[in-house]
């Protein structure tokens, strides 16, 4: 019943994509097991970690749009809910290693043995258990944006000042997760996971498994996106973007609004940082870079913000080009071919990969509703 | 606040009451010891040359700037200055603003929908559902600002003077005790200020209305009491024809 | 979601998803050797990598003049992952995965390595590992071919206390791993060597600290407390060149409180004016100042190949000369390039390193090396003030720590990398 | 193995023996010639000690030539190499036509240098040139060697140069501190001349005093240490604030070129640091180019380097506005964008040009070294930089305050439309203005290349903390920028000894964060109407 409300709800932008990510979840996994490796359409293992990197991409990209694209809010410190997201995963799986470390000891991570911790700090404590690690996935990110949007909010920083202070936040946490005195792992930060719930992260048929719940997750997470912006509360939030004063005297506490959406994004994030970990294998606090958020940025905007869809798109065609060009012979000049690209798409390009073919491929249609021409939000 | 302003049968009997009210920007003095008293169900037009502070006045009653000093209360006891733009809107007060300000990419439907009078809470809103009540009052407002067949537009693809009329029904669909409207005529032509004019009176007939504007053939029409403001407080009070005859006002207007 | 509907919808799906993973199909069957290259070209670690990726490339390409290997012709596979530490990951997986390499020669940074070690163990490839690191690690498909702390830091620890006479100690690095645990190490050492607590200062900066005003100044103040001080810098690269700086502005001379660094060689001595720095250290494993016929050799081909003939050489390029000659003696000894003949064959080989001595590849996957002690020239250069007699083993696991004294990686006779001596089993404690 | 030490007593038996008229020629310099040929550091120091003692009227001269690397050696032949190139044999002192073959410089190392600079320095006591002196008092002060005290008092005695005598003072003061068999008057004068010392070495010397010294001395050690502490403290926090305003003037320099591009024109502007970066390669090519075209030059090249790194990035910053950022107006975040993706491909470019290492730029004399201000050291090229920012700080006040441009650019900023109503060209003045900004950036870059890599990552390390200096100090607001680029730099140091560099900065960022909260519009922000305009 609720599927198909939602479906009937959803525009033809959002079946095709819901369709796809379906597809993928659930023929990859199975075209990579049960096919044999010389097939045609067998998908080799690496393509599809490859794969489902791109796709926690896509989805921390989703919840930069919900912010963006919809409240106006541009976070130039969505990293940092992503990675602690990452972290507590990360954490959680490093307590699966157990004894297998290589020093042997039951309780503490191998980095804390070789900088001689004597006992595992308070704030490890519980990550043993996946469902409490699950809980810390949105409730760190979660917590920390809401304590952090409820005081920016309710002080109206708004424009260039909120962006420049979510990118403080971010990069306050980088230079204290580098810390190794923090009990994170330092600049190594988390490595040589083993186990997720009893099943080897490395084997196959883990990473099949992984993929798929990456594809549930994004198509759960876009489902909650859509149904939050298509929601009234989604109506005020775009009255928010583009005139928050005149929403305020209608009687709307804006900051409210702003926080709801931000928690949510971050958490969000933070599950897209969760799926990242065991997939990559590595969590480490370079996540928290700035660069990394602005890049997230710039992802949405390629892929034309305030249409979910485009976000997850851009962030799938940014990184799919990176990969391509970080090897062969473009490599030592692929930051050239990325930085003309970004040039190139703000510049011919303001709606982004979907707002422009939109525009492109239905001039007889009624435009879409939600796609921003300008930034209001940010003139201020 | 004094004891005495609680006692002040001016203030009882009053929906608007400002006192002695000043507020400052970097050392200018925008408004000075304004007093302004607006009775229930009064539609009040005010004047004044630009910089006389009509614009400040209506920021320090929607709760958008705070004043230095002075006493801004509502309904004769409720303090303004100590709330909000949100809790103000949701006492009772709308707004139009000098610009028009709609949401343009929402439908003209949507803009109405979202001042409808109703609960303005994040989970209320979240699992909102239209009832048939509210359709047909949407429908009738609609109606009203003759909007209904552009239900399904994008408010930024309207005309200026169809935005006026937008902001206005929201300010209907807001059903507040008071509607602060400034410059609705701006921009407007002549048959369009005319229509305007008609419009405000019918609203004037179950709301208190404060209107500001320049346009004294627009005030005549209104045919309500005039307050003239001139930097920062209050020069004359009365009907149009005899603050026009008011020799200081000719001379602020005039610039002799 | 109706039957009918949901079949549509992963048809079109079905169908899409084929169009777009099509292009990553495996490729065609190889006729070369590949071998891979994972440095970053890009980023804040290109300023050290970008050198490595050259040498391997005149490594390989001297090779094939010499007819390649096994009969082929050898390929590199250039990949540049960004200084970005999924991105290495990600990159060595291609390697493997989809080039099909059958070795890999890169990282630079500990968690450049971290990260890409459970890639290699995945797919069990080989991965050289060219530069001096904090140790604490002995893995089946890693084979670390630049200094373990007892190759470098020790030594030179033990020389400034016996031929400076140092009592006070500074302990200066980055706050990351390897300064870390080279500084537990010495710390473990010092006292082991009777030297007081309150005689070691250690402190810690982020990456990239560029204002030393403060800490060169604490330095100063600690320094002149009567006995004679040195500082032992585990600063990263680029913090470097300002540190140096402040330490030439503020008149701290060699001669008064000398600095021997383990991560300064001549590639970073080369943006640095080095004559307010004369005489301060470096402890390496090779020099490019140390006169042998294979040095000057190595020398004079790396800047004919660069086109530069002030082009500096440095230790991480002499590790990977020595594993890739190391890497070539096992394929041919394996007749094969398989990784596990080839992992099997690589203990035991051994190589001629640049400054005169022959290397060899030990059970631990470490290898054998001289350690030498430069003094800063006016030109950029280091003269060797000592060096020790003979090679010396790498350790995988410090002998000063409590947790890793008694470890030993053995790969030959014990096929693991945390063997304890004293419960006789893998695995750590 | 020499201690400094017994260097120094032979050095009495020198200063003994050249006091009196008589100079005697004695054995051992032979020896010390073969040491020194023999290519060990322990031979060459045992060789200098040598050599002082023997009194070989060469000595001062070859010791000399060793600590400079003019000191030839090798086949039984020792050469000295004067400053101008000629040969002279070491033993006779007689000029060599033609270079024996098989000759290498004599190696130094740290502990050779050590020998070297004592010798010359324990030789210069009664050297002519005062400042020598000093020197030598100096030496004399860190090793305390008790047999040196009869030279330094017949010194004392004959000394005239007020600033030597003092330090002849202090370095016998020093040594009668541990001489515990001196007069105990004489002592107690000792710690009063210490004390007034007053700096780091004083107290360390103090310390020193032997365990078994007299209450009365004890005492007088104790209050001096105490004072000296005292003393030494204040200066400390005066030597923080230093540091915090040189870090204060280098974030204000990087900063302030945004103030204008971002501050002033509302452009999001991450390229900002890739200016500073190609103000710093601009500088490293014009030392190049003077290094090898005009060496005499070369105190000049940052002269020289000022106005060119300005063109340089003021002209990249104009083609950048011209050609990507004039189509991005009333549309910030999306600048943002674009200039991201500038930054990387002038990084790169960058990159690939000049190569991925670090390139050298050199200081000019008079920005190397240091001075002491009381317990204040103060090093040439921070002081420099914080003149240099002040003086940019300046015409970039005066530029936009007094200039027609500048009132042009203020009018265009603050109504465009306006503005070009009444005839300004306004696209001619944001390009101006951007490049304006953009050549500030290269100055910033001038600068920087002093203390910090010039490599192609020099512009990411200090765009962030750009941006927070200018959001802290309010956007639009050059004062703002000054203001917010000296607090955050004061606060700094002032954290650093405590919390340490890492922790510090944190703590700033989340002091940034929540004074947002208290004034969102920064520092000194506009106020009124026209901002919600």
């Amino acid at each position: 019943m609720i599927t198909r409300f939602l479906i009937q709800g959803m525009d033809k932008r959002g079946l095709v994509f819901l369709a796809l990510l379906a597809g993928l979840a659930l023929l990859v996994p199975l075209s990579n097991l049960l096919l044999p490796p010389g097939s045609f359409l067998h998908v080799p293992t690496s393509t599809m970690s490859l794969w489902g990197k791109y796709l926690c991409y896509a989805l921390l990209a989703i919840s930069l749009d919900l912010v963006w694209g919809y409240c106006g809010i541009l976070s130039l410190g969505h990293g940092a809910f992503f990675a602690l997201g990452g972290y507590a995963m990360g954490m959680y799986l490093m307590r699966q290693i157990g004894s297998r470390g290589v020093y042997g000891n039951p309780i503490l991570p191998d980095f804390m043995v070789f900088l001689n911790w004597g006992e595992l700090p308070w704030y490890w404590y519980g990550f043993s258990s996946f469902p409490f690690a699950m809980l810390m996935v949105l409730l760190v990110p979660g917590l920390l944006a809401f304590v952090f949007g409820w005081f920016a909010f309710r002080s109206r920083v708004t424009g260039v000042y909120l962006s420049i202070i979510t990118q403080a936040l971010t990069y306050a946490l980088l230079l204290a997760f580098f810390r190794n005195d923090m009990g994170f792992g330092g600049n190594n930060g988390l490595t040589d996971f083993k186990d997720i719930l009893g099943f080897n992260v490395q084997a196959q048929t883990t990473r099949a498994a992984l993929f798929a719940m990456t594809c549930v997750m994004l198509i759960a997470s876009f489902l909650i996106a859509r149904g939050i912006v298509d929601s009234k509360l989604g109506k005020v939030v775009i009255a928010i973007r583009d005139a928050e004063s005149r929403t305020r005297f209608l009687g709307y506490r804006v900051d409210r609004f702003k926080l709801f959406v931000f928690t949510v994004s971050a958490c969000m994030a933070g599950v897209a940082g969760a799926l990242y970990v065991p997939q990559v294998g590595i969590i480490n606090p370079s996540e928290f870079a700035p660069a990394n958020s602005i890049e997230t940025v710039i992802w949405v905007a390629i892929g034309g913000r305030g249409t979910l869809v485009g976000a997850a798109l851009g962030a799938v065609v940014v990184n799919y080009a990176k990969t391509v060009f970080t090897s062969g012979f473009m490599a030592p000049y692929w930051l050239f071919a990325l930085g003309a690209l970004f040039v190139f798409v703000t510049l011919f390009m303001p709606k982004g990969i979907l707002g422009t073919a939109q525009d492109w491929w239905g001039k007889r249609r009624k435009p879409e509703p939600a796609t921003p021409v300008a930034e209001p939000a940010a003139a201020e | 606040m004094s004891q005495s302003v609680q006692h002040n049968p001016a203030l009882t009997s009053s929906l608007l009451y400002l006192d002695g009210v000043s507020v400052s920007f970097d050392g200018f003095k925008a408004i000075r010891g304004l007093s302004l008293v607006i009775a229930p169900g009064e539609m009040r037009a005010i004047i004044g040359p630009n910089g006389a502070g009509k614009t400040t006045m209506m920021d320090i009653i929607t709760g958008k700037t705070k004043p230095d000093e002075g006493t801004v209360m509502f309904g004769g006891s409720v303090d303004l200055t100590r709330l909000d733009e949100a809790a103000i809107a949701n006492l009772g007060i709308g707004r139009k603003f000098q610009k028009p300000t709609v949401f343009d990419f929402h439908t003209i439907e949507d803009n109405i929908l979202l001042a409808l009078k109703s609960q303005r809470s994040v989970a209320k809103t979240l699992f909102w559902k239209t009832a048939a009540a509210n359709q047909k009052r949407i429908d009738d407002i609609l109606g009203i600002i003759k909007l209904g067949d552009a239900r399904n537009r994008l408010a930024g693809s309207l005309s200026h003077g169809q935005k006026q009329w937008l902001e206005i029904g929201m300010l209907l669909a807001q059903d507040p005790k008071l509607l602060l409207v400034d410059e609705p005529a701006a921009g407007m032509t002549d048959g369009e200020t005319a229509e305007t004019a008609v419009l405000l009176k019918e609203i004037a007939k179950d709301h208190s209305v404060i209107v500001v504007e320049h346009d004294m053939g627009f005030i005549r029409e209104l045919g309500v009491k005039v307050t003239v403001l001139h930097e920062g407080s209050v020069l004359a009070e009365g009907p149009l024809d005899q603050v026009s005859a008011n020799e200081r006002v000719v001379e602020v207007y005039l610039g002799r | 979601m109706s039957v009918n509907s949901t079949r549509r919808v992963i048809l079109g799906a079905a169908l899409a998803g084929a169009t777009f993973l099509g292009s990553f199909l495996p490729a065609a069957a190889q006729e070369t050797i590949k071998v891979g290259i994972l440095h970053s070209l890009s980023g804040t670690m290109a300023i050290s990598e970008t050198t490595l990726k050259d040498v391997m490339l005149m490594l390989i390409e001297e090779q094939n003049k010499k007819g390649g290997l096994l009969g082929k012709k050898l390929e590199a596979v250039v990949v540049d992952p960004a200084s970005n530490w999924p991105l290495f990951a990600e990159k060595a997986r291609e390697l493997i995965a989809k080039d099909k390499v059958s070795a890999v020669f890169g990282c630079w940074t500990s968690v450049s390595r971290k990260s890409v070690l459970p890639v290699f163990k995945e797919l069990n490839s080989i991965l050289f590992y060219p530069v001096q690191y904090e140790g604490e690690e002995s893995e089946r498909n890693v084979f670390y071919t630049g200094a373990a702390p007892n190759q470098q830091a020790i030594p030179a620890v033990d020389y400034l206390a016996k031929e400076e006479k140092v009592q006070r100690w500074v302990l200066a690095g980055t706050d990351y791993v390897y300064p870390r645990t080279t500084n537990k190490i010495l710390e473990a050492y010092l006292k082991s060597k009777g030297v007081a607590s309150e005689d070691i200062m250690i402190n810690y900066t982020p990456f990239g600290h560029s204002d030393w005003q403060t800490i060169v100044s604490d330095i100063k103040k600690f320094g002149s407390a009567g006995k004679k001080t040195a500082v032992v810098s585990t600063i990263n690269g680029d913090a470097n060149v300002p540190f140096y700086k402040e330490l030439g502005n503020q008149g701290i001379k060699a001669t008064d409180i000398p600095v021997v660094a383990f991560s300064v060689g001549e590639e970073e001595l080369a943006g640095i004016d080095t004559k307010p720095l004369l005489g301060h250290l470096a402890a390496w494993n090779y020099f490019q100042s140390i006169k042998t016929p294979e040095n000057d050799a190595f020398i004079k081909q790396w800047q004919a190949f660069t086109k530069n003939p002030k082009r500096v050489t440095n230790d991480p390029m002499e590790a990977h000369v020595i594993g890739f000659a190391m890497w070539v003696k096992a394929v041919e000894k394996a007749k094969s390039t398989d990784p596990d003949k080839v992992i099997e064959a690589l203990p035991g080989i051994e190589a001629p390193n640049l400054t005169g001595g022959i290397s060899k590849m030990l059970p631990n996957h470490h290898i054998t090396k001289p350690v030498f002690i430069g003094e800063i020239k006016p030109d950029g250069q280091f003269d060797v003030v000592w060096k020790t007699q003979g090679l010396v083993p790498g350790d995988a696991w410090s002998k000063e720590l409590d947790g890793s004294k008694d470890l030993i990686g053995d790969w030959v006779e014990k096929k693991c990398g945390n063997f304890n001596v004293k419960t006789g089993k893998c695995g750590g404690a | 193995m020499i201690s400094i030490a017994r260097l120094l007593r032979q050095l009495v038996v020198l200063t003994a023996l050249l006091i009196s008229p008589l100079a005697a020629f004695a054995q051992g310099a032979d020896d010390a010639f073969t040491r020194l040929g023999a290519d060990s550091y322990s031979d060459t120091a045992r060789a200098v000690e040598m050599l002082v003692t023997s009194a070989h009227p060469q000595a001062a001269a070859i010791i000399e030539a060793l600590g400079d690397g003019r000191l030839l050696a090798g086949g039984g032949a020792v050469i000295v190499k004067t400053r101008d190139g000629k040969l002279i044999d070491a033993k006779t002192g007689q000029p060599v036509a033609t270079e024996p073959a098989g000759l290498s410089a004599v190696r130094l190392n740290n502990n050779v240098r050590r020998v070297v600079q004592a010798a010359l320095g324990g030789l210069g006591l009664l050297n002519p040139d005062a400042g020598k002196r000093i020197a030598a008092a100096e030496a004399v002060f860190k090793s305390r060697d008790v047999t040196v005290l009869p030279v330094l008092e017949a010194a004392i005695a004959k000394e005239s140069d007020a600033k030597a005598k003092a330090a002849l003072r202090q370095a016998q003061a020093a040594i009668l501190i541990v001489k515990t068999d001196a007069p105990p008057f004489d002592r107690l004068a000792a710690v009063d001349v210490l004390r007034e010392r007053g700096d780091q070495e004083a107290l360390a010397t103090l310390r020193s005093l032997p365990g078994d010294a007299s209450p009365a001395l004890k005492d007088a050690q104790g209050r001096a240490i105490a004072a000296i502490e005292g003393n030494l403290a204040l200066w400390r926090a005066g030597q923080n604030l230093w540091y915090g305003l040189s870090l204060g003037s280098v974030l204000l320099l990087a900063a302030i070129g945004l103030a204008i591009t971002f501050g002033v024109m509302g452009v999001i502007n991450m390229a900002h640091g890739e200016m500073v970066m190609l103000g710093a390669y601009t500088t490293f090519v014009v030392q190049e180019l003077i290094r090898t075209s005009a060496p005499g030059l070369f105190d000049y090249s940052l002269m020289i380097a000022i106005p060119a790194a300005f063109l340089v990035a003021g002209a990249v910053g104009i083609a950048i506005e011209r050609g990507v950022i004039r189509f991005l107006y009333g549309r910030p975040l999306e600048t943002l964008l674009a200039t991201w993706g500038i930054s990387l491909i002038l990084q790169q470019a960058v990159r690939t040009g000049f190569g991925p290492t670090n390139r050298e730029v050199g200081a000019p004399n008079f920005m190397s070294g240091a001075f002491e201000i009381g317990g204040l050291a103060i090093t040439w090229n921070r002081l420099w930089i914080i003149v240099f920012a002040g003086l940019v700080f300046a015409a970039l006040l005066a530029i936009l305050k007094l200039t027609p441009m500048g009132l042009q650019m203020r009018a265009v900023t603050q109504n465009r439309r306006m503005a070009s109503a009444m005839g300004i060209r306004t696209g001619r003045i944001d390009a101006l203005t951007f490049g304006l900004g953009s050549g500030v950036a290269g100055l910033a870059g001038v600068a920087l290349s002093q203390i910090d890599n010039v490599s192609p990552n020099l512009g990411q390390s200090y765009i962030i903390d750009s941006f927070m200096v200018v959001v802290f100090g309010g956007v639009g607001n050059l004062w703002g920028t000054l203001v917010g680029a000296m607090t955050l730099g004061v606060a700094n140091k002032f954290l650093e000894p405590y919390a340490g560099a890492v922790l510090g900065k944190i703590a700033l960022l989340v002091f940034i964060i929540l004074f947002i909260q208290k004034r969102p519009r920064g520092l000194f922000a506009l106020k009124g109407r026209a901002v919600e305009a």
